[in-house]
């Protein structure tokens, strides 16, 4: 067994999504990350919380990680699969969906997300997979955790191409479309900082910076002005429970290394 | 009445230039070998749809057979990118494909549409994303929005989809087509359904009395299918449930290749192009990988258990 | 997290004067057991939905339970047309019910729309009948016409259904409310799924392994469920698949009896007032027709074949 | 075994639905009349006729006659069971239901079926069950074949209320409500006769009289100005090989009988 007090930044990551679920939570989940902070959240304080792939699978109990939200071994064991209609429809449209995790290429400071080009859609510099799952995701889930790696390019001013709408530019803007109300990004967790958006402006600020980041180092990889909570904090380290449930029972081979060779440091 | 033929026959007399084809499966239950015949037979100007595309996509826009995609989303998963969509995007190569773009809640909600002889559906995605900014082929008709006149909310509306032929993958069907499955369904049934009509591979015929020993498993009536190919193996290199798991070799080996256009089209050659059919496709990966790897591809025993429809 | 309950707990917490109740089942897994805990509970002004309702509807109608039904049909099968309900109709005993008229494919639709989050479905029956000249006490909203988007036909659009509480019986459940079903489906699915939360009556407990052992059976997740009741012949006089048949007999009796009020009246003391649960309801009727009646409903042994969803 | 001959009305009008059943249809049956019917051509000149039940059952193999579309015996051997929006929205709505059977306390002219209410709909005289299936059926299946009493109470110049649309008022009034093309009764078998609809001015008119019945029998016995066809002939009786598989395979018992019991004779 490892140092209870060692941890990674993904680690760290992971345990603040996890913070952001509650007990009897519905959790749409993908694979790495959100998957990771759902099952500390599940093993932790939200014994009750509900995992559930967009493939279909509600409650997998899966023996291997799940290298996709169609993998194998969601299959066995789960306590109901039925289609994409059944979870994206019955599920996340019906409103039964409380907490949803995205990620894309590009995420701006109203919480839009691109994942579907860089450059322009008619001649893309990079061309991305496309929405998938996210739109529905953030425009239904009551609550969207975004995942991202704080850089310039990353985090954006403007997103290239809106996949999945944040707050889009500004307030109303959600409401006046026809999203439904009390939808929207609830917190961006990145590797330098926690971001949390302002009711009034509905911009991303600054609530937590990661224990060993500064402020001025997080400004300066944001490329807006990013304002900075009254109250701003180092974000809580993981904590011994969550520690231990992290490195004895989900991931005793420290397989979310891996998201430090992706930058995640 | 039997509408068992082989997948070269079923493909033949099914799938024609310019058809548009629903291709099911999730990871789960794709038709690769389907797939593999319709590259074969040199197919070309298809229209393809299915939520979630992967590999089976990619490899079809990277041989030219692809005209248009209604598409929702299209990667190799843990491996990253489609390099051929990306190709056919950003360079034209092999030539530039048309696409409509939706997501994971609307196109299988066209799908149901479609299905179930709706005109039209409402969705309450897409609002307020660029999604709606862009059309394609499908012009004014990709989708409407109304105010809705039960409370004047605006309301995004997308039309039914109704592709000429479906071709999914499932476990288990009878000669007349009566088709089974369990385990991830994806957008399977009501793509089927929504198709005018359907081939179904399948890992093993049964016959009409196991079916009718469980029929709450079947998604697709006989009536509507049109040929029955038996291909066990068929979704290989992803997986069927109960039969074989997912295959992350190959997937890597296809991701490898697809680096550049010389290694995809190396690529479709060995796995594609010079093998016949599947039979020769399955004894080809064995011989390059060994029985033992085939093996460990193999499901393990764990069965449920029996119910009746007794009264 | 256990939610099994006893009848009398379930409906007492869940089920108020003046809800909107969906009551599942098609003769087949109607929940006729928690019906009759409704009825000694003596809830009233309830507001009740199902596609093709019967004897189960007629009953709660005639103890003037029933404020408001959403209905497509009620009879008694072959025992014909619904005594209580023509009364309430016809003569207003006990009193009149309002009655806001579809049938089984837009009433099915409205759950589903329900049941999907969609704020309403069009339906291509309905147009040209006179069910779109009677409006009840859904005004307006029973329904709006409007010129399609796409193609200008003219389009009924019907709103989607989300009942308080929905009660459905089924095969098997787990004690957190994860339901299990085969054969004849009815509009239980979508009608539970349509309702804010749901009671979960069935033949037997099962664990979360067993569950787990078929996951594509379940037509209910677990979250959706407020209360589990494990109720033996809790269908009764209908029948659920695989356990046991339905009761032509008990039918028969309700018809005679209830060409009355004074009849209906008797019955429902009989087998409804009088005894305080199902399981006295089970001894009253082996004392009333003998354990070799009780026997004879009970299923033949006819099992299928296990599946595995093992990679 | 009965004379082969021999024959009851219930058995002519069974036949008469199993004539206008094609090999290959999908036909959406109930109980009764239409299932036999349907048995019939199965059992002959259609093999491969699909038979539907609107409660969820495809191809059912029941080994008892079904008293209702939900009876037990439905389920064991069927090839495939779903629900209502599946055999309703799948099959019936998505146009694959080539034939509907359907039944009422009124039929008018136009093939309006009423199956609501006998006299006004807010202070009924008798209020019957409502629609059920049978509206969709009646709007949306291919070929409508419509069982009837042949007497001046269950045939009508006007139904009290349309639950199911025939020709509604004429030519034309179907297209314009928005049902689909093609769709429309395509015949009333009666105890009596066969009456089928004028193209022309969507009015029923008599086809073939049954052979112990007469034109002026049938036409007094019809409340409006019934048209005979020039060509109108006494309906083809069973032939033997019907009325081998009626008497040897499907109703040994002659149930069929209490038809006549109802008033079919």
């Amino acid at each position: 067994m490892s140092d209870a007090k060692e941890y990674i930044k993904p680690e760290l990551m992971a345990c603040c999504g996890a913070r952001e679920i509650s007990d009897h939570d519905v959790v749409i989940v993908g694979t790495g990350f959100p998957a990771m902070a759902a099952n500390i959240a599940k093993y932790t304080h939200a014994p009750h919380a509900t995992m559930v792939q967009e493939s279909g699978v509600i409650d997998a109990r899966p023996l291997r990680p799940a290298l996709s939200v169609g993998d194998p071994c969601l299959n066995p064991g789960a306590a109901m699969i039925g289609g994409l209609v059944d979870v994206m429809g019955m599920l996340l449209q019906a409103g039964n969906i409380n907490v949803g995790f995205l990620s894309g290429s590009q995420v701006d400071k109203f919480g839009n997300i691109n994942t579907t080009c860089i450059g322009p859609y008619e001649a893309p510099k990079s061309r991305l997979p496309g929405s998938g799952g996210a739109n529905p995701i953030g425009s239904l889930a009551r609550k969207i955790l975004i995942i991202a790696l704080h850089d310039r390019r990353r985090l954006a001013e403007k997103v290239d191409f809106i996949t999945t709408p944040g707050y889009i530019d500004g307030p109303g803007a959600r409401e006046k479309c026809g999203l439904p109300a009390g939808t929207g990004p609830s917190v961006i967790i990145t590797n330098k900082a926690v971001l949390r958006f302002d009711p009034e402006t509905c911009e991303a600020y600054l609530a937590t910076y990661h224990p060993d980041c500064t402020i001025e180092e997080i400004r300066a990889n944001t490329p807006w002005d990013l304002k900075v909570a009254p109250d701003v904090h180092p974000t809580e380290p993981p904590t011994a429970e969550e520690l231990r449930v992290l490195h004895e029972v989900l991931d005793p081979h420290r397989m979310i290394r891996i998201y430090e060779q992706r930058g995640y440091v | 009445m039997s509408k068992v033929v082989s997948m070269k026959e079923a493909i033949s007399q099914h799938v024609s230039d310019g058809a548009f084809v629903y291709l099911g499966g999730y990871i789960c239950r794709s038709p690769s070998a389907a797939i593999h015949e319709i590259i074969r037979q040199g197919i070309k100007d298809l229209t393809v749809t299915r939520a979630n595309a992967a590999d089976d996509f990619d490899m079809l826009i990277g041989v030219g057979a692809v005209r248009r995609f209604i598409s929702t989303f299209l990667s190799l998963g843990v491996y990253g990118l489609g390099r051929c969509y990306r190709r056919s995007l950003e360079k034209g190569i092999p030539h530039k494909i048309e696409v409509e773009e939706y997501t994971n809640l609307s196109l299988p909600l066209m799908l149901m549409a479609g299905a179930m002889g709706l005109p039209f559906l409402p969705t309450k995605d897409l609002a307020g994303s660029d999604l709606l900014k862009i059309r394609s082929f499908m012009g004014e008709n990709k989708y409407r929005q109304i105010d809705s006149p039960f409370d004047g909310r605006p309301t995004v509306l997308v039309p039914a989809l109704t592709p000429d032929v479906g071709i999914i993958h499932v476990q288990q069907a009878d000669e007349d087509g009566n088709a089974q499955i369990w385990g991830i369904g994806g957008d399977c049934q009501v793509g089927a359904m929504a198709s005018k009509k359907v081939i179904v591979t399948c890992e093993r015929i049964v016959s009409r009395e196991t079916i009718g020993k469980d029929p709450s498993r079947t998604i697709v009536p006989a009536f509507k299918v049109a040929a029955v190919v038996e291909e066990p193996f068929g979704a290989h290199p992803g997986y069927t449930p109960g039969f074989y798991d997912v295959d992350f070799g190959l997937g890597y080996l296809y991701q490898q290749a697809s680096n550049t256009v010389e290694g995809f089209e190396a690529f479709v050659k060995e796995w594609v192009l010079d093998l016949p059919d599947r039979t020769a496709y399955i004894q080809h990966y064995i011989q390059r990988f060994g029985y033992q790897g085939f093996k460990k591809l193999q499901a393990k025993f764990d069965y449920g258990y029996p119910v009746s429809y007794a009264y």
